[in-house]
């Protein structure tokens, strides 16, 4: 079989590029750059492999990768990728690779530390993502914090360090409690292989009082909340952002959020049904302050990048309402948001960047009448504001409107106030835009600012020809999430949530057939 | 049949434009920007004809004729793909939008000469042509919004297309931001149709909503909430109370965007989607009169700030605003014909207006305040003359278009079942101050003595690919009506009877009995009156006594100043929205919330074990003595602990 | 009152005057002598409970070799009258209470607790205890007192780090 | 005949006292000197068990303790006597160089 | 001809490597007179000879387990797993140290011979099953890390550190032996299997094990005995300070653990205390950590945190918590060690290098010295792949496993705080400019060696822990 290996290679490459880096002479910075952007494109292609030969019908881990890494307690090194994780690797192999463009001459100090960090960071996201062991699970999760650590501590602008030490407390105070869940978790099910855990639990072999239900979701989903970042927890990521240099912030906004939104689908409402139907309406409240606190505090922020972090906030909420509206539509759509947030807010960061790196600075109050001087940049720019407000044809409109479509299928009166978001989104956007890029030149050295050169027209085109395709023709993408996001829901039955009725698919959204085993969870059902 | 086929074409045209003219225009010779720009869309509108002519040879049970082409959004059981269709109400509206469109087109060539970003221009008008046929050939709700909010974005772009004018910026921010006010309701409206008909195809959403009881009067049941939400979504495109603010401000935009955009086409899209939603509307009676009633209202709301301005493209706007209220009051009553077919005549008149007033501008070099012109008409005849039909159309003189639509609306909402005179009384009063602004504008603009500095300005006739623009539309403001003047007048209400597959509504006219023809013969009779003396007043305010609206003015400052400044209702929404919003966010929310309620917490946190561990920190006196204190403390507790069984009793002595 | 008892108490009134004035008295040099007292009337205790080898050890080594290096040491180092500082709040108030607490405590748990009083023929192990003593000493805790020898040699070791004069 | 716990009532008083005296003392020797006294109550103690128990590993082990003591002895005033050297104190509270 | 009670040759094996490090520690002192100061070659050859000698004669017990010397001793694998530890430590001690000595002109002989000595007492800690035996080991392994404490004689703080760790020191030492008398009166034995089996005094049996465990505390380090651990580790001579932070406290987890696990009574009546001491030792060693600015007493603190951590395995009171204990000694052992070495060496002459802003762009001056700097504070962190997490991670499993959730939150809350000034020190390594240039200091062959030792080794177990991990669960269940 020779996909036997691909999610391996997938996830080391990056390590094994920034290792080569290393091998490099440390000023010798043109060919650091082009052996990084080699990799990371290499990376990519790759990358592209697991779409050929993945099954869109079968809900299922593909390639599949099972090994003993430790013997007591039993660790595997087990990696799979269904519907949900692929797009999301494929979303990382996308962006690094103009991560680095965009940081192509703006890195003044330790250029070959720098590349290594960011290769480092993506192997780090991709095993996230693979890794269907919790105890991998958790060493990625923590593993990735540390180049994002330096990236932003050592790249970063004037409070980087202070953002820096915030980001990494504020994530480990979440991730200690989630390890400590996890291994609660090993010892009640005797393992820490994902779908082994799924299969005892789901089929009742493994019961789970509803207190330590109630509290091992707790244990993750406050891991995941810090890292989304859900409303009140929040607070680190305008500062790391801002903070960050711009491949952090691509990278941060375009990835790391997801890994939240991500283990809440992957991890919380699987494992723990009972407890996600019981927390949903607080979460999904949560969801909404956080849509609307977004989006009213980033319509009066100054600072450009302060003002995308926050959109940040106001999207994710919306992703996470999604996921907690528990349908196949809202749970498809907040996947595709995902990738749109990714993109979409990428893109915005980048177009910051590019700002910065003519101007040094975010202030919005800055610049003004921008569009004179560099016309394609400004149209672009707008371009990316449209994609991110939502406007038809244009991916974000996607996955806002199958979200809210699914959660007004569940509750209304959660869509409706979601929907708000909708109209705030437009207003601080295209606010911004106007104050940064119409009227006169207001200072004069704006008046000579270069236009988008060729390597940034490169990167704004790819980003918008991608926004414009996932806009318009999103069904190949939805088409592959189907079945995953179907198992998601399928997994959250339990014969007992049969009888209480409260399973929480609404008719005709959700097949209610009893999910068959996953291949992985015969040989070694029930460790001791 | 290749057309029907490929309904796909018909906007594919403009959008091959707009994508040339975006991404080569600057690059290319002007003259080549106008063959991309007008010759697209004069495509287009060949196209549609040819559709028509097809269409016409379709049996009457293909109709309406739906082509899915690819799907767009799929999720669960969820479909919504690029479907068009066609129908009669659509080809009503091709008609409209590619025709007017294509003749805006050619004048815009004129017009926009001179000014910079000329391909920006046509890649835009374009653009919106695209994002217009979509809407009306869509055939289901999610593709429409896909119009719907294109058209928005459009229109958001040609009206800051002069983006280096702050005004111009803030009115298209405005325009997209009140709009999506109005989507907000409209896409909750497709989700709640969703939920209730498992699906959004047009087809089947009426199909199974005609099988519904319809609703009683008093309760607010799913069809009464969708329609409403619908409604919400259609007052923000149609400029309607209350979210009319942003048509007024659109007119910095150049003029061309105001005839095509904010008087033809785009915002009718509020009562075609009313009318294309007839059945849901039919089963919702109170949905109903509330389309009436906002319709009514607006279009006198609308008139009676129309009186006072003296911006004549802000004049236009507030009549266009009215003029929607008529459509809407139209559909309100049941009339979704008649509502279709004012929109119909509209377009060509209103349209007329604004490209005669764009040519006054042009002639006076950029004057848009009618209190600096005056004595035009020998000057600029062409305009003059065609200005005049239209404003002879739009005040409803007999036998011009605008009379056939407006009367046939005044008649459906005294008769209709959803009728009343109230609304009656609301049109008719509207329809006066109509007559009487329009001709004030008239009056004030090329009567009179001129009031403009005759040396500076050296006025000049438009040039002939502006006035042929003029004279067509012109002519069809004229004849417009003539293709659905009723019976009585002699005519065979083709219009009437060629939608009438699409609204299986109330049929009127021909349940109409003997006295209700003398009846409508007497409102009609009614309604010329009325425009004739709002003329009349018009003619003595303005040639007769000129002095006389100062004194009025003087005399009834109070509502005066009121109108002028159209009932202050923009301050109002600064005041009562936009402020509190900017204060909440930036005091309450960012400041006191984020940084001082939530990281102040954080950061508390930190500091609180800072403390305590400088606390734990100082412990160590570094003296031995104080170290062995804490041995012998130490000692004392765990030995307390290990001898816990030992000393309970003690303690229980002790207390 | 048995003769036996008045003079265990008599010892046990030394032992505990001794220490106490070990505590009271300012100048080392007394310090040590009533530490000597103590140890002496141990030495008597332990001729009480018939170990009499013990006994020996304890004046010899104890008394003798020990407190002779404190005494040597005291003066060597001329150490003066000690000071009464009090900058320890925590020994003050938290350490001599609970010192003394201490005392009872360990005082009433052990007096409470009755220990098993082996027959008194046993008491006395065998004909001679010091010989006992010897195979024990030699035989079953040969290894550690190998140890102790180690021990001996770390603290010379010591002793010549670092205390001898040059480097 | 004294009863056995009688020994071990003072030998517990008398650790204690070499508690206190640990605490209250100034003097580095003689805060040794309240180490050793401990040690003897110990030696107390291990005799007085040995006797109750009728063994004679109890004076084995005072017979170990004492050969510590020897040791500790000898390394402590060596130690004692370089404080002396390198401060003119011998004020335990005086020696507090290293703190916080 | 052996004298008739000679004790059988396979007791020799089992004792092979305290024996091999006594000979060689006499050894030393033999052959030290006799070399001229300068020339340190030698002691330091026989020394490292000797360290090296015991790790591999630690094979020797390894495969003839069992009782040695009438029951004193118990060689089973658990006591071999700590002399391998010991043992290693002994070696890396003294190949950090020699390089130290030289700079600051100590004499070499007497400091290896001392290490050996301790060593050794360590060594019968670790296997001792009987109190006075331990009790014995113990004091050779004190007496002779007070002499190494001050062996800057002439450094005030050496001697400082010295007397407070004397003093205090003994001070616990006469709890613990005042608890091994009641436990001998109680129970008429201080064999430790036998401790249960006799008929015993109740109260006197509490107190005594609970004398004992005030005793070994306090050389744990566990709080409230825990104030005197940054005086002493930051006033002794770093090398030592390495010692002494791995070696005696190994050792003393040893007792301790064995203790716990033989005697049932002591394991039922600790419960609480190493709850609570378990806890307050975590607070106290990172609350206080937070606001240190010398390097070498921020990780005094921070061992102080760790020996909390280990408690927490040791309240869990199972085979996982026991194999935990081991693992978490040998990866604290590598971490400590390195940091230790790396520090001492870095201090400069008469180690004036230790705060923490005198590390500020250590990372662009010594980019290797710095990368296992923070390799080992990552460790200490607990951040995957590295053997601190691995450590913790066990700890945690053996804490949930007996349902100790609360103990598990409190140590997870402690490792957040601990991960701020961890950080701190790479921060200001990394992201912040030096202020004055200290001058960039080589590293000689031994430093590197250890580091190199002990860096990958951190890293290895951090990825694959499977051989130390079986190793430990293994001996923990032969220690029933």
């Amino acid at each position: 079989m020779p996909n036997a290996y691909l999610l391996t290679v997938i996830t080391f490459l990056p390590l094994a590029g920034s290792a080569a880096l290393l091998l490099l002479r440390r000023d010798d910075h043109a060919w650091i750059r082009r052996l990084a952007l080699v990799v990371s494109l290499a990376e990519f292609v790759i990358s592209l492999l697991m779409l050929r030969g993945f099954d869109a019908a079968s809900p299922f881990y593909q390639f599949e990768e099972r090994r003993a890494w430790m013997l007591s307690p039993p660790i595997l090194y087990h990696l799979g990728v269904d519907g949900i994780s692929m797009f999301l690797v494929l979303l990382t192999t996308f962006l690094t690779p103009l991560a680095l463009l965009a940081s192509w001459n703006n890195i003044e100090k330790h250029v070959r530390e720098f590349f290594v960090m960011l290769l480092v960071l993506e192997t780090g996201m991709i095993g996230v993502f693979f890794a269907l062991d919790l105890f991998m699970f958790f060493v990625f999760w923590e593993v990735m914090l540390l180049p994002m650590y330096f990236l932003i501590g050592i790249w970063g602008h004037e409070r980087r360090i202070y953002a820096a030490l915030k980001f990494v407390l504020y994530t480990m105070a979440g991730s200690v409690l989630m390890l400590v869940g996890i291994l609660w978790l090993y010892n009640i099910t005797g393992s820490f292989d994902l779908p082994v855990i799924q299969g005892l639990l789901q089929s009742g072999r493994v019961g789970l009082a509803p207190r330590a239900e109630l509290l091992l979701f707790g244990a993750f989903f406050l891991a995941f909340a810090i890292k989304v970042p859900l409303f009140p927890l929040h607070t680190w990521l305008p500062d790391a952002h801002v903070e960050a240099p711009t491949a952090g912030s691509v990278i941060l906004a375009g990835v790391l959020l997801k890994m939240g939104t991500y283990g809440l689908l992957r991890f919380c409402l699987p494992l723990f049904p009972e407890a996600s139907r019981r927390m949903a309406p607080y979460v999904a409240t949560l969801a909404i302050i956080g849509i609307v606190y977004g989006a009213l505090v980033a319509m009066v922020q100054p600072d450009l990048k302060k003002l995308i972090a926050y959109s940040s906030v106001s999207h994710l909420g919306l992703v996470v309402l999604g996921i907690f509206a528990f349908n196949t539509i809202s749970i498809e759509g907040s996947i595709y948001q995902m990738l749109n947030h990714g993109v979409s807010t990428g893109a915005l960061f980048l177009l910051a960047g590019m700002l910065y790196d003519r101007r040094h600075t975010h202030l919005i109050s800055e610049f003004g009448g921008l569009a004179t001087p560099m016309p394609v940049l400004s149209a672009l720019f707008l371009f990316v504001c449209l994609s991110s407000l939502g406007l038809p044809m244009l991916n974000g409109f996607v996955g806002e409107f199958l979200i809210l479509l699914g959660t007004y299928g569940h509750n209304a009166r959660w869509a409706s106030f979601a929907a708000t978001g909708v109209i705030l989104s437009a207003i601080y956007l295209l606010w911004a835009y106007q104050r940064v890029f119409f009227g006169g030149v207001t200072a004069e050295r704006n008046r000579a600012l270069p236009d988008a050169s060729g390597r940034e027209r490169v990167i704004l085109f790819t980003l918008a020809a991608v926004i414009l395709w996932m806009g318009v023709g999103s069904a190949p993408f939805t088409r592959r999430m189907e079945a995953s996001s179907q198992h998601v829901l399928n997994q959250m039955l339990r014969p007992q949530s049969y009888n209480a009725g409260r399973s929480a698919v609404p008719a005709g959204t959700a097949a209610v057939e009893k999910p068959a085993a996953p291949a992985s969870l015969r040989g070694e059902a029930g460790n001791p | 049949m290749l057309l029907l086929n490929h309904l796909w074409i018909i906007p594919a045209l403009p959008l091959l434009g707009a994508a040339l003219n975006g991404l080569f225009g600057w690059r290319w010779p002007k003259r080549a920007t106008d063959a991309v720009g007008v010759g697209t869309t004069g495509l287009a509108f060949a196209a549609a004809l040819e559709l028509i002519r097809e269409f016409s040879r379709l049996p009457a049970d293909q109709v309406p004729w739906v082509r899915p082409y690819f799907s767009w959004i799929t999720a669960g059981n969820f479909r919504a793909g690029f479907d068009l269709q066609v129908d009669q109400l659509t080809v009503v509206m091709l008609l409209v939008v590619t025709g007017v469109g294509w003749i805006i087109h050619i004048y815009s060539i004129g017009y926009m000469a001179h000014e910079g970003g000329y391909p920006r221009f046509f890649a835009y008008m374009n653009l919106f042509m695209f994002f217009m046929l979509v809407l009306v050939m869509a055939a289901n709700y999610p593709l429409l919004f896909v119009g719907w909010e294109g058209v928005g974005l459009s229109s958001y772009l040609l009206i800051g297309f002069y983006f280096l004018r702050k005004s111009a910026a803030d009115a298209g921010k405005k325009a997209f931001i009140v709009n999506r006010i109005g989507d907000f309701g409209f896409m909750l409206g497709i989700f709640l149709i969703y939920r209730t008909f498992g699906s959004v195809d047009f087809e089947r959403v009426f199909h199974s909503a005609a099988r519904m009881p319809s609703e009683s009067g008093g309760q607010i049941g799913l069809l009464t909430t969708i329609s409403l939400l619908l409604l919400a979504g259609a007052i923000g495109k149609s400029a309607q109370l209350p979210l009319y603010v942003w048509l007024p401000d659109a007119m910095e935009g150049p003029t061309p965007v105001s005839a095509l955009i904010h008087a033809a086409t785009m915002v009718t899209a509020g009562v075609y989607v009313v009318a294309r939603s007839h059945v849901l509307y039919l089963h919702a009676p109170m949905a109903m009169s509330a389309v009436a009633v906002i319709g009514g209202l607006t279009a006198l709301y609308a008139a009676t700030i129309g009186l006072v301005q003296t911006d004549i493209k802000r004049v236009l706007a507030y009549s266009t605003v009215s003029q929607l209220g008529y459509m809407f009051l139209a559909c309100g009553v049941g009339a979704f014909s008649a509502g279709i077919f004012h929109l119909f005549t509209h377009a060509f008149f209103k349209a007329l207006l604004f490209l005669a007033a764009g040519s006054v501008i042009h002639a006076l070099g950029g004057e848009q305040d009618m209190r600096r012109m005056g004595g035009l008409r020998q000057k600029i005849p062409w305009t003059y003359w065609t200005m005049l039909v239209a404003t002879l159309a739009i005040a409803g003189a007999p036998g011009f278009s605008g009379f056939f639509s407006k009367d046939t609306i005044l008649f459906q909402a005294r008769v209709s079942p959803y009728g009343s005179a109230l609304l009656w009384a609301l049109g008719l009063s509207a329809a006066l101050l109509t007559a009487f602004y329009m001709f004030r504008l008239v009056f004030l603009t090329f009567h009179g003595a001129p009031r403009y500095d005759e040396h500076a300005v050296h006025v000049h006739e438009s040039p002939r690919n502006m006035l042929v623009p003029l004279v067509v539309l012109a002519v069809f403001s004229v004849s417009g009506g003539w293709m659905a003047a009723p019976a009585l007048f002699g005519g065979a209400d083709h219009f009437e009877h060629y939608l009438a597959p699409v609204f299986e509504g109330p049929k009127t006219l021909e349940s109409l009995p003997v006295e209700g023809q003398g009846l409508e013969l007497q409102l009609a009779g009614v309604a010329v009156g009325v425009a004739a003396l709002g003329f009349l007043v018009a003619w003595w305010f303005y040639i007769r006594r000129p002095q006389t609206p100062e004194r009025l003015a003087e005399t009834v400052r109070a509502p005066y100043t009121l109108l002028l400044n159209k009932y202050y209702v923009d301050e109002l929404y600064d005041l009562i929205f936009v402020r509190p919003l900017g204060w909440v966010s930036t005091r309450l929310l960012w400041r006191a919330v984020d940084e001082g309620g939530i990281d102040g917490a954080v950061n508390g946190v930190a500091q609180t074990t800072q403390r305590f561990g400088d606390r734990v920190r100082h412990l160590n006196s570094g003296n031995t003595r104080s170290y062995a204190a804490w041995v012998v403390v130490g000692a004392v507790l765990f030995i307390a602990i290990f001898l816990w069984p030992l000393l309970r009793p003690l303690i229980g002595t002790v207390r | 009152m048995s003769a036996e008892l008045a003079l265990f108490l008599l010892l046990a009134a030394l032992a505990v005057a001794g220490a106490v004035s070990l505590i009271l008295q300012r100048h080392p040099i007394h310090s040590a002598l009533s530490l000597i007292v103590v140890m002496v009337s141990l030495a008597g205790l332990y001729l009480l409970l018939g170990a009499e080898f013990i006994a020996a050890v304890q004046i010899i080594v104890y008394a003798g070799a020990i407190m002779v290096l404190f005494v040597l040491v005291i003066m060597l180092l001329n150490a003066g009258v000690e000071e009464r500082t009090n900058l320890s709040r925590m020994a003050q108030y938290a350490g001599l209470p609970l010192g003394i607490f201490l005392m009872v405590l360990l005082a009433y748990a052990i007096g409470r607790s009755t220990v098993s009083q082996a027959p008194p023929a046993a008491a006395a192990a065998g004909p001679a205890p010091t010989k006992a003593l010897a195979m024990m000493l030699f035989q079953d805790f040969v290894f550690p007192f190998e140890l102790t020898s180690i021990l001996i040699l770390i603290a010379i070791l010591g002793a010549l780090v670092l205390a001898k004069r040059e480097i | 005949m004294v009863p056995i716990s009688y020994y071990l009532v003072l030998s517990a008083v008398l650790f204690g006292l070499g508690v206190v005296a640990f605490v209250f003392k100034r003097n580095i020797i003689t805060i040794f000197m309240a180490i050793e006294l401990m040690l003897n109550a110990v030696n107390l103690a291990f005799v007085a068990f040995s006797r109750a128990l009728g063994q004679l590993q109890g004076q084995v082990f005072v017979f170990f303790v004492i050969v510590v003591a020897a040791a500790e002895a000898a390394v402590g005033l060596a130690i004692i006597i370089l404080i002396a050297r390198n401060r003119q104190s011998l004020n335990v509270e005086r020696v507090d160089l290293l703190k916080l | 001809m052996l004298p008739p009670n000679f004790p059988p040759l396979e007791d020799i094996f089992r004792l092979a490597p305290e024996l091999v490090l006594c000979v060689f520690g006499i050894l030393i002192m033999l052959v030290d007179p006799f070399i001229p100061r300068a020339y340190r070659g030698p002691t330091r050859t026989l020394a490292l000879l000797g360290a090296g000698l015991a790790l591999a004669a630690v094979r020797l017990p390894a495969v003839h387990q069992g009782l040695a010397f009438y029951g004193l001793m118990r060689i089973d694998s658990f006591s071999v797993f700590l002399h391998a530890v010991i043992g290693a430590v002994t070696v890396l001690v003294i190949l950090g140290s020699s390089d130290y000595l030289k700079r600051e002109g100590l004499p070499s002989g007497e400091f290896y011979a001392l290490v050996l000595f301790a060593t050794a007492g360590m060594g019968v800690m670790a296997s001792a099953q009987e109190l006075v035996t331990a009790f014995i080991g113990l004091e050779m392994s004190s007496i002779a890390s007070y002499i190494l404490a001050s062996y800057r004689r002439n450094a005030p703080r050496a001697n400082e550190s010295a007397m407070k760790y004397f003093l205090l020191g003994s001070f616990a030492t006469a709890f613990f032996l005042y608890g091994v008398a009641l436990v001998y009166g109680a129970t008429g034995t201080t064999l430790l299997p036998q401790i249960d089996r006799a008929a015993a005094n109740p109260t006197l049996l509490r107190l005594g094990l609970g004398m004992i465990f005030i005793g070994l505390a306090f050389k744990v380090a566990a709080a409230p005995f825990q104030l005197w651990t940054p005086d002493v580790y930051e006033g002794a001579p770093t090398p030592v300070t390495a010692l002494l932070s791995s070696g005696p406290k190994a050792a003393a987890f040893a007792l301790l653990l064995r203790i716990l696990v033989t005697v049932v009574a002591a394991s039922q009546l600790w419960f609480w205390a190493l709850w609570i001491a378990a806890a307050l030792t975590m607070f106290a060693g990172n609350l206080a950590a937070l606001v240190q600015s010398s390097v070498k007493r921020m990780l005094a603190y921070s061992s102080i945190a760790h020996a909390g951590y280990i408690l927490v395995a040791f309240a869990a009171r199972n085979e996982i918590g026991t194999a935990a204990v081991l693992f978490y000694l040998v990866a604290y052992a590598l971490m400590k060690l390195g940091a230790f070495t790396l520090i001492a060496h870095l201090g400069g002459e008469g180690e004036r290098r230790l705060e923490i802003d005198d590390y500020a762009g250590l990372g662009e001056q010594q980019p290797v010295a710095a990368a296992c700097l923070a390799l080992y504070l990552l460790s200490l962190l607990g951040l995957p792949v590295t053997a601190g997490f691995l450590g913790k991670f066990y700890i945690f499993n053996a804490a949930l496993k007996s349902h100790l959730v609360w103990l598990a939150v409190l140590l997870a809350v402690n490792s957040v705080i601990a991960a701020y000034y961890y950080l701190r020190i790479i921060v200001v390594m990394y992201m912040r400019p030096a202020q004055q240039e200290w001058p960039p200091l080589p590293i000689p062959a031994a430093v590197g060696l250890v580091l190199l030792v002990t860096a990958a080794g951190t890293l290895y177990l951090g990825l694959f822990p499977g051989i130390v991990m079986n190793f430990a669960a293994q001996s923990a269940l032969l220690l029933r």
